[in-house]
C-alpha cells in the first residue's frame, strides 16, 4: 500500500461520498471557488497523477477543523491535510510557510537542546519553581513576543498573567528552562520526525520537575500534547489541563474571585485548536462571565466559529487576510468593547490584519484585541 | 578546544561597501583564515533573520552580516533596517541558547580592507574559542535547568 | 542626441559630465593625464557633512563610466591640440606609452609583486613606496598596469625585464610608443581640477622640516583604512599616535601677502571632517581647529560643526597662528597664536599639526587655457563668460567648465556644475543637428 | 521564456588568474571536483578567463555543450561581471544565467599560505555557485518610453534657466510660476553682484530669451495641484487662470524660498526703521534712504539659532554687497555687525576686502551674544560686545537691517507629498545624495535647484538649474528608461496588503493598488525600484520576491554552504 493508501485509511477518508458539505463550511472555499476540500479527497481517493503532494492547495488549507466537524462521514479531512504534507516534504518539497519558514526553522534549532535562556521574561514579581505538582507549559510565547513585536502584540503578557493569576491563587507553578517548543507548527507542514524530539525533550523537562498536571496557555501546545505526544508516546503520566478549566475549577470551589469592575462588554473567538479540535468552549465563556464582562456573542461561535486565517504559519496570503477582517467585523458588530480570545496565535493574526494598512474603514474594525488571560487578570 | 576544529562560518555582505571590503582585502593581501564563504546580497536590508537561523540550523558555526557604514548605505538606508531585523537576531540567539557571539554585524567600508581581514580574523577566532555549533557538536545529556 | 563631446580630466565633475552627456546618447571622449581615473576624490577618507566614505561612493562611478558604451575613457593622456569652432572642433590627444598592451593586461599584479624597483607612491602622497610597474590605486579605473618610464630598470639601465617574464598574459612592452589621436568633437568640457599646495615657503609653520607637521591631504591618506599606515595616525619619535592635534586653517589661502587671496572653500569643513575622525579612531585625541573665519555655509555644514564642538568635542580657536615651533626632544609641536575670542598670545602644544592648505588651479590650466583658447582670471582659474548669468560657459564657444578649475567649490558644487556644463555642451550638440 | 522546466546545463570555467590563483590553490583540481556537482556538464580551467582565449572556450563550451549557465569562478563580480555577461549574451545565453565565484580576492589572495584549504574553500564558493545557478533564471531588462516633455514648476532664475537649457537640447517644456510674473525672488533686489546690473534688467533678460523659444510654455499664477505617475509618465494637473493636465517625462522642482520674517526680532514690524534685507533692497529701488546716515546690519538674525540651526550661506554676500552700494550710491556709512563673515570662494572674499577697502565697518560681536537694539529719545543704538578689545561699543542707527535666513516656501509641505519627494530637517527639499546626487530626488525623474535645495547665490543657482536640466534630459534624450531586471516583483495573491513595504520603500517604487474586488495589493513599479531587497526582507508572508537574488537562492546557497564537510567542521 502506498503512504497515500495508509493515510486514506487512517482518515477515514475512503467514506467520503462527495457530498461536498467540506466545501461548502470552508473558509478558504469560501473566499476562492478554484479551492475546494473535496476535490483534494477525490483526488487522493481516485489516485489521480500529478502528484497530490505537490499541489499547492494542501498547503492552503487552514486546518481549522470546520470541514472535520461537519462531515457527515467522518472523515478526518484536518488529519488528511496533515498526512499529504508529510508526504510532500519526503517527496522534496518545501512547504509553503509564511515569514518565510523562520517559526519552523527557530523550532528545528530548539530540538537540538541547547543551553536556552528561554524563563528570561519571568521577572521578579512572579513566582517560580523548578520543581512542583503544577506545572505551566510556556512554550514559544518569548520567541513570538519578540517576533511580533512591530505589530504591537504582547504575547508574552498572556505568559505573565497566566503566572499571575496562579500566584494569586497560592500556586508556584514549575517552569522548565529545558522546555521548548511543543512542536505543532513542524508537525503541520509534515515534519513528524521533529516533533519526535521536540517530544521526548518536553516529556523529560516536565517529568524531571515532577510535575503531576500540566497547564497550558496555548490550544496549541495543549492540542499537540494531547493527540500528538500521547499518539506517539502513549499515555502521559501528567494530567493535561487548559487554563481556562483549570481557573474555572478554581472559581467554582470558591478560591479565585475577581474585583467588580463595571459591566464592560466583551465578545469571544473561538480559536480552532482549543474548540473543535479539543472541544474546550464552554470554559472561557464561563470565565469571562465569571470575572464580571458580560459576553456578546458573535454569530458563528463554538463548532461554527471562523478560523483566524492562519495556521501553523503556513500560507499567510491576502485571503488569510479577508478571512480575519471579515472575522473582525463580525466581533465589531456585536458592540462589545473588546475582542477576547484564547490563542496567542489568534491575538497575533488578528492584530497583524490591522497593522498598518487596512482594506475596509477602520471604524468597521475597530475593537480592542486581547487575550482571555490578560483580560481576566485585570481584575484578580 | 580541540585545534582540529575548523569553524564554519556564513557571511553575508553587501555588494557596495563590505564586498567591496573584502576585494579590497584580497587586493592588499591582508591575510585572514579561511572559514568564511560569503554570500552577496545587494545591500544588508535583502538579509532577513531566518537566513541566519537557516545558515545555523544548517550547521554554520558563526553567521556574520556586513553592510555599509550608517549613513553610507548604497540604498539610503537599508543598513539602517538591517540593524533593525539583527536586533531579533541577537534577542532570539540569546533565548535559543546559541552562544550570542555566534552572530555579528559589522559595518565595513570599500576602503577598509584591513578592517575586513580583522574582522574576520576576530570572529572567526571568537567562533574557534566558542566551540563547534553546540546543535552539530557533543550534545550534552541531561541539562540541568539553568534557573 | 547624437554628436561627441570632449571631457577633459577624469575627477569627481569629469565622470559626471562624461556620464550625463553619455547617457544622452552623446559619445564622449575622456581625456585624464593619470593612469587612473577618479582625481582628487578618489584619494579622501570620507566627505562631510555625511562622513561617507568616499571611494565607496565614487568607485561605482569610476566603474560606469569606464564601462559604458558611449565613453572611451583615454588615461594617461593629454589634449595637445584644439583647432575649428564650435560645434566643429578637432582636437589631438596625446595618448602616452604606458608600456603595456591594454588589451591584454588583466590587471593581476603579477608584474608588480616582482617588479625589484621601489619608488616614492605619489597616490600615499610619497609616504609609502610603489612599484616601477603599477596600478596607481588598489580602486583604479582602467584596472592596466603602467610602466614609470624614468624609474624602471629595463628603460635606465636595461636590465631586469622581470615584469615581461612573469606577465603569462604577454602584456608588457617595452616598444610601445606615444599615440597621437585626433578626434572631431561638438563641444569640449574642461574639469582640470585642482592641484594641492605644498607650503614649503611658509617657513613658519615648518612643513617638510617637522616630521610632525603634514598638510591636510597627507592626513586623508594616514587616516584612511587603505592608506600607508592603514588608518593609524602615527607621530613622531615613538610612532604612537597623537594625543593633541592642531589643525590650521588658510593655509595658503586668504593670503593676499604670500599666495592666493581667495577663499578656498572647503578647508572649514574638511578640517571639521579630519577632527572628527581622529575623534573616531582614538577617542581620547583633542583636536583643535585654528580658523579665521568658520565658513559652514553649505547644506547642514552648520550643523555639522555644531556636532563636532557638542558630541566630538571639538576645540575651534579663532586665530591665524603665527609660528610653530617644535622640541627636539620630544618633536612636539608648539602652536603660537593670538585668540581673537580671549585675545593675548598663547600657545598650544599638540602632537601633531595638520595645515589645510589653498587648492589652486591645476598646473595644467594655464597650457590647457592655451590650447583651448579661453581665458584665465587672476587666480588662474578659468574665467566664466558672464559670473553672474552663465557661470558654466568659458570665454569661448562650445567649451565649458566644470568642477574646482572653475573657482573654489566642494564635491556637491563640482558635481552640480558638472551636470550644467553638460547641458550647455548638450545644446550646442543639439543645435548643430546631434 | 522561463527555463523553469528546463533541466539546468551547467558550465564551469576557473581561472588561474597567471598565479594569482593557480598559485595558492589547486586549481586542477577545484576544476575535477566541480564535475562531481550535480548539473555541472562541463568544467574547465584556463590562464586567464577574461582574456580572449578564455572567453572563446566560453562560447564555444556553451554551443558544445548546450549549456544554459555559466560559472566563472576568478576575480570579483565587481569589476568583471559585465565582461563575462557580455559573453554569455553572444554566445546567446541570457546574461543573468551566469554566476561569478570569486576566488580570488576572497580566496588565493586572502590565503596565501593556505593552499589545502584554501583549495577547499574555492570548492565550497563554486558549490554554493552551482546552487544558486541551478535556480537562476533568465532576466530581461525592461525599456519604459518616455514623454520626450518635461514640467519646471517655479519661475525664478533656477526655473528659467532649466527651462531656457531643456528648450536649447530641443525639448518641449511647460514653466510653472505661481505669481503674475516671472523671477522669483531676485525680482525684489536692487542690483545684483558681479556685473552690477539692475535685478529687474537681469530678470527681464531672461524672461525675454525664454518669451522668443517656441518650445517653453508659460503657465503664471497657476500651481500644480496634481501629480501621478512616474519616470517617463507623469500625470500633471495645473491649477491656474485655466486648468490643464499635461504629460511629461521628468520634473524640475524650482520653487526657491523666502526670507525669514523676524516678528518678535528686536522691534522689527513695530519700527519701521528696522527692516530685513529684502526691504532694504526695495528702499534701494525707490530711493527711499532720505536722511539716512548711518546703516547698521546685523547679521544673523534667525538663523544658527534653536529653531533655524542652519547658516543661510547668502546673507553675508548680500550684506557686503548693499553696504558697497550704499555707500557708493547714497553716500551712507555702514557698519556690518556679525559674528564672522563667511564669504568664501575667489569672487566674494576679493568683494569683502573691497568693502573694507572703501570704508564699509566690520564689527565682530560673539557667537551667543548677539547685539542689543536700544531706544533712547527715540533714537535708535545698537550695543555689541567686541570681544577682542573686551567692551560693549554703541553704533547710532536711522536705519537697522536684520539679515534674516532664507526659508523654505510655504506650500513645500504640500508639494512634498505631492511629488513624493522629501523634505530636510532643515525644511528644504532633501536630495538624493549629498554629495553624488545634489540635483536629483530618490525618486527618479524629479530634479530640484534652485533655493529649494538649500539658500544658494545666483551664479550658483543658474549652475544648479543648468545642471538640473542636464539630468531631466537624460531620460528625455534617450526617449526611454532602461528598468533594472533586478527589482522586486509582487505576488498579489499572496498579498496582504498592510503596506509596510510601502513605507520602508526609500524609492518609492512600490504602491498599494486596489484591483477591482476593492481589495488592495502591493505593486513594484519596476521603473522606479533599485532592487535592494527591503521590501523583500519587510514582507512576513514571503509576497514580494526579489529577482536574481530570491530567497530561495540565498536559501540554496546557505544549504549548500553547509552541506559538504570539504571545508570545515570537525576534522579527525
Amino acid at each position: 500500500m502506498s503512504a497515500i493508501d495508509d493515510l486514506i485509511d487512517d482518515t477515514g477518508a475512503y467514506d467520503c461520498v462527495e457530498c461536498g458539505k467540506c466545501t461548502t463550511v470552508c473558509p478558504v472555499a469560501k473566499l476562492d471557488s478554484n479551492f475546494a476540500p473535496r476535490l483534494i479527497v477525490v483526488k487522493a481517493l481516485e489516485g489521480v497523477d500529478g502528484g497530490l503532494a505537490q499541489n499547492k492547495d494542501i498547503w492552503r488549507c487552514t486546518t481549522c477543523a470546520i470541514c472535520s466537524n461537519m462531515c457527515p462521514y467522518k472523515v478526518d479531512y484536518t488529519e488528511f491535510i496533515r498526512g499529504l504534507r508529510g508526504e510532500a516534504i519526503i517527496d522534496g518539497f518545501e512547504p509553503i510557510c509564511s515569514q518565510g519558514g523562520f517559526m519552523h526553522t527557530i523550532a528545528r534549532i530548539l530540538s537540538n537542546q541547547l543551553h536556552q535562556d528561554r524563563l528570561n521574561w519571568v521577572t521578579d514579581d512572579l513566582k517560580v519553581a523548578k520543581k512542583g505538582e503544577v506545572y505551566y507549559f510556556s512554550g514559544c510565547q518569548a520567541h513570538l513576543n519578540k517576533i511580533f513585536k512591530e505589530k504591537n502584540v504582547k504575547v508574552i503578557d498572556i505568559a505573565r498573567n497566566c503566572i499571575r493569576i496562579l500566584n494569586k491563587v497560592g500556586i508556584t507553578p514549575a517552569m522548565s528552562n529545558n522546555e521548548v517548543c511543543c512542536g505543532h507548527d513542524l508537525n503541520w507542514i509534515g515534519d513528524e520526525a521533529t516533533l519526535k524530539k521536540l517530544m521526548e525533550i518536553n516529556i523529560k523537562a516536565i517529568k524531571t520537575a515532577g510535575a503531576k498536571k500540566v497547564l497550558f496557555s496555548c490550544p496549541e501546545c495543549m492540542r499537540t500534547f494531547d493527540f500528538d505526544y500521547q499518539g506517539f508516546a502513549g499515555d502521559l503520566d501528567f494530567e493535561l489541563v487548559y487554563i481556562t478549566d483549570f481557573l474555572m475549577d478554581l472559581v467554582d470551589d470558591g478560591k479565585l474571585e475577581f474585583k467588580d469592575k463595571g459591566k464592560e462588554k466583551v465578545t469571544y473567538h473561538d480559536p480552532c485548536r482549543l474548540g473543535r479540535h479539543l472541544g474546550i468552549y464552554d470554559s472561557p465563556r464561563e470565565l469571562i462571565e465569571a470575572a464580571g464582562f458580560e459576553l456578546i456573542e458573535m454569530e458563528n461561535i463554538c463548532e461554527n466559529a471562523t478560523c483566524c486565517g492562519v495556521n501553523a504559519f503556513v500560507t499567510c496570503e491576502a485571503l488569510s487576510k479577508t478571512m480575519q477582517i471579515n472575522r473582525l467585523i463580525e466581533a465589531k458588530n456585536t458592540q462589545a468593547d473588546k475582542l477576547v480570545t484564547a490563542c496567542p496565535k489568534c491575538l497575533i493574526h488578528f492584530s497583524c490584519a490591522v497593522w498598518k494598512e487596512i482594506p475596509v474603514e477602520k471604524e468597521k474594525v475597530d475593537i480592542p484585541i486581547i487575550d482571555l488571560i490578560s483580560v481576566v487578570t485585570e481584575r484578580i | 578546544m580541540d585545534n582540529m576544529f575548523k569553524p564554519r562560518i556564513i557571511a553575508f555582505c553587501c555588494n557596495w561597501c563590505s564586498y567591496a571590503g573584502a576585494d579590497l582585502a584580497g587586493v592588499s593581501r591582508f591575510q585572514y583564515p579561511p572559514n568564511a564563504r560569503i554570500i552577496r546580497v545587494m545591500c544588508s536590508g535583502r538579509v532577513e533573520p531566518r537566513f541566519v537561523f537557516r545558515a545555523f540550523e544548517k550547521g554554520a558555526d558563526g553567521v556574520i552580516v556586513t553592510g555599509c557604514h550608517i549613513g553610507d548605505c548604497h540604498y539610503i538606508s537599508g543598513n539602517k533596517k538591517a540593524e533593525e531585523r539583527m536586533k531579533l537576531v541577537r534577542y532570539l540567539i540569546g533565548i535559543l541558547g546559541l552562544e550570542e557571539d555566534r552572530f555579528r554585524l559589522e559595518w565595513i567600508s570599500a576602503s577598509e580592507g584591513q578592517k575586513f581581514a580583522h574582522v574576520m580574523t576576530a570572529f572567526i577566532n571568537k567562533i574557534k574559542e566558542l566551540g563547534p555549533n553546540p546543535m552539530f557538536g557533543k550534545i550534552e545529556e541531561g541539562t540541568e535547568c539553568q534557573q | 542626441m547624437h554628436g561627441s563631446a570632449l571631457v577633459l580630466g577624469g575627477g569627481v565633475a569629469g565622470i559626471q559630465s562624461s556620464l550625463d552627456l553619455a547617457n544622452k546618447g552623446i559619445k564622449v571622449y575622456l581625456v585624464e593625464k593619470e593612469p587612473s581615473i577618479g582625481g582628487v576624490m578618489a584619494l579622501l577618507d570620507k566627505t562631510f557633512p555625511t562622513n561617507d566614505c568616499s571611494i565607496c561612493i565614487l568607485a561605482p562611478k569610476m566603474n560606469e563610466c569606464f564601462a559604458h558604451s558611449n565613453i572611451e575613457v583615454m588615461t594617461y593622456s593629454e589634449l595637445t591640440s584644439l583647432e575649428g569652432e564650435a560645434p566643429n572642433f578637432q582636437v589631438t590627444i596625446l595618448k602616452k606609452a604606458r608600456f603595456i598592451d591594454e588589451k591584454k593586461c588583466t590587471g593581476c599584479g603579477d608584474c608588480t609583486q616582482k617588479c625589484p624597483t621601489k619608488v616614492p607612491n605619489k597616490y600615499n602622497m610619497n609616504l609609502d613606496e610603489r612599484k616601477a610597474i603599477y596600478l596607481p590605486f588598489p580602486q583604479s579605473v582602467p584596472r592596466i598596469m603602467t610602466i614609470d618610464k624614468e624609474l624602471c630598470l629595463k628603460f635606465t639601465k636595461d636590465k631586469c625585464g622581470n615584469c615581461s617574464k612573469v606577465c603569462k598574459a604577454k602584456a608588457i612592452d617595452y616598444e610601445q610608443k606615444d599615440e597621437e589621436i585626433v578626434l572631431q568633437v561638438g563641444a569640449v568640457v574642461v574639469a582640470s581640477g585642482f592641484e594641492i599646495y605644498k607650503p614649503i615657503e611658509m617657513f613658519e609653520y615648518g612643513y617638510g622640516k617637522y616630521p610632525n607637521v603634514r598638510t591636510a591631504i597627507e592626513y586623508e591618506r594616514l587616516i584612511c583604512a587603505s592608506g600607508p599606515t592603514e588608518g593609524n595616525l602615527l607621530v613622531e619619535p615613538n610612532g604612537e599616535h597623537p594625543s593633541q592635534i592642531g589643525f590650521i586653517q588658510c593655509v595658503g589661502s586668504r593670503d593676499f601677502r604670500r599666495k592666493n587671496p581667495y577663499c578656498s572653500s572647503v578647508c572649514c569643513m574638511y578640517a571639521t571632517k579630519e577632527a572628527m575622525l581622529a575623534r573616531e579612531h582614538y577617542e581620547d585625541i583633542e583636536a583643535y581647529i585654528f580658523y579665521t573665519d568658520l565658513r559652514a555655509v553649505g547644506k547642514n555644514f552648520q550643523q555639522y560643526v555644531d556636532r563636532a564642538k557638542k558630541d566630538y568635542d571639538i576645540k575651534y580657536i579663532r586665530a591665524r597662528p603665527g609660528q610653530i615651533v617644535e622640541n627636539p626632544d620630544t618633536n612636539k609641536l608648539t602652536i603660537w597664536y593670538d585668540d581673537l575670542i580671549n585675545p593675548n598670545v598663547q600657545s598650544l602644544e599638540v602632537d601633531m599639526v595638520v595645515l589645510c592648505t589653498a587648492l589652486m588651479p591645476s598646473t595644467t590650466a594655464n597650457r590647457i587655457g592655451e590650447i583651448l583658447g579661453i581665458e584665465l582670471d587672476d587666480n588662474g582659474f578659468f574665467r566664466a563668460k558672464d559670473l553672474l548669468g552663465d557661470p558654466v560657459s568659458s570665454t569661448r564657444d562650445g567649451i565649458f567648465i566644470a568642477g574646482y578649475c572653475a573657482g573654489p567649490k566642494d564635491i556637491p558644487e563640482s558635481v552640480t556644475q558638472a551636470s550644467g556644463a553638460s547641458a550647455r555642451a548638450s545644446e550646442v550638440i543639439a543645435q548643430a543637428g546631434g | 521564456m522561463s527555463t523553469e522546466q528546463e533541466q539546468p546545463r551547467i558550465g564551469v570555467s576557473v581561472c588561474h588568474c597567471g598565479t594569482n590563483i593557480g598559485g595558492f590553490l589547486d586549481v586542477p583540481a577545484v576544476a575535477e571536483y566541480v564535475k562531481t556537482l550535480p548539473y555541472v556538464i562541463y568544467s574547465e580551467h584556463n590562464l586567464y578567463t577574461c582574456a580572449d582565449d578564455g572567453l572563446t572556450s566560453i562560447k564555444n563550451a556553451i554551443k558544445e555543450h548546450d549549456l544554459n549557465r555559466i560559472i566563472v569562478a576568478s576575480c570579483t563580480p565587481r569589476t568583471h561581471a559585465p565582461l563575462f555577461q557580455y559573453t554569455c549574451e553572444s554566445a546567446g545565453l541570457n546574461p543573468y544565467l551566469f554566476e561569478f565565484v570569486n576566488i580570488r580576492e576572497q580566496c588565493s589572495w586572502v590565503h596565501m599560505k593556505e593552499k589545502e584549504e584554501a583549495t577547499l574553500k574555492a570548492k565550497d564558493l563554486i558549490r554554493m555557485g552551482v546552487a544558486r545557478a541551478n535556480l537562476l533564471e533568465p532576466q530581461t531588462e525592461k525599456r519604459v518610453d518616455v514623454i520626450s516633455k518635461a514640467l519646471v514648476i517655479g519661475g525664478g532664475v533656477a526655473g528659467m534657466s532649466a527651462s531656457l537649457s531643456l528648450a536649447d537640447q530641443g525639448f518641449q517644456i511647460y514653466l510653472i510660476e505661481k505669481e503674475e510674473e516671472l523671477g522669483g525672488m531676485v525680482r525684489k533686489y536692487y542690483k545684483l553682484t558681479p556685473s552690477n546690473i539692475d535685478a529687474l534688467e537681469f530678470i527681464d533678460n531672461m524672461v525675454n530669451k525664454i518669451k522668443i523659444r517656441e518650445n517653453i510654455k508659460i503657465y503664471k499664477s497657476s500651481i500644480v495641484k496634481d501629480v501621478r505617475g512616474y519616470i517617463g509618465n507623469f500625470k500633471v494637473t495645473i491649477e491656474g487662470k485655466s486648468n490643464e493636465n499635461l504629460e511629461v517625462g521628468t520634473i524640475i522642482l524650482a520653487t526657491g524660498a523666502q526670507e525669514f520674517k523676524p516678528n518678535g526680532f528686536y522691534e522689527y514690524g513695530q519700527d519701521e526703521r528696522i527692516v530685513t534685507t529684502i526691504e532694504l533692497e526695495n528702499k534701494m529701488r525707490i530711493k527711499e534712504l532720505d536722511g539716512v546716515i548711518n546703516v547698521i546690519m546685523i547679521q544673523c538674525v534667525g538663523s544658527r539659532e534653536e529653531r533655524i540651526p542652519y547658516c543661510s550661506r547668502i546673507c553675508c554676500m548680500t550684506a557686503i554687497k548693499n553696504a558697497i552700494y550704499l555707500k557708493k550710491e547714497f553716500d551712507i556709512s555702514v557698519n556690518i555687525l556679525h559674528n564672522e563673515i563667511r564669504v568664501y570662494g575667489d569672487y566674494y572674499e576679493a568683494l569683502y576686502r573691497k568693502a573694507q577697502e572703501i570704508g564699509v565697518h566690520f564689527n565682530k560681536f560673539g557667537e551667543n551674544d548677539k547685539p542689543k537694539v536700544l531706544k533712547e529719545n527715540g533714537t535708535l543704538n545698537v550695543e555689541i560686545f567686541n570681544e577682542g578689545l573686551g567692551r560693549i561699543e554703541k553704533y547710532p542707527a536711522d536705519l537697522i537691517v536684520v539679515s534674516t535666513p532664507m526659508v523654505n516656501i510655504s506650500d513645500a509641505e504640500s508639494l512634498s507629498k505631492m511629488l513624493k519627494v522629501p523634505l530636510g530637517q532643515d525644511r528644504f527639499f532633501f536630495e538624493a545624495h549629498v554629495k553624488l546626487r545634489p540635483l536629483d530626488f530618490a525618486t527618479d525623474g524629479i530634479f530640484l535647484c534652485g533655493a529649494a535645495h538649500a539658500p544658494a547665490t545666483i551664479p550658483e543657482v543658474i549652475t544648479q538649474g543648468y545642471g538640473a536640466a542636464s539630468r531631466a534630459a537624460i531620460p528625455l534624450a534617450s526617449g526611454y528608461v532602461q528598468v533594472e531586471a533586478i527589482t522586486s516583483h509582487v505576488e498579489e495573491a499572496k498579498c496582504r496588503g498592510c503596506g509596510r513595504c510601502v513605507e520602508v520603500c526609500e524609492y518609492k517604487a512600490l504602491e498599494l493598488a486596489e484591483l477591482e474586488n476593492g481589495r488592495r495589493v502591493s505593486r513594484t513599479n519596476e521603473v522606479l525600484c533599485k532592487g535592494c531587497g527591503t521590501c523583500v526582507a519587510t514582507c512576513c508572508n514571503g509576497a514580494i520576491s526579489m529577482m536574481h537574488y530570491t530567497s530561495e537562492q540565498i536559501n540554496a546557497m546557505i544549504d549548500a554552504a553547509l552541506s559538504e564537510k570539504v571545508g570545515g567542521g570537525i576534522v579527525g
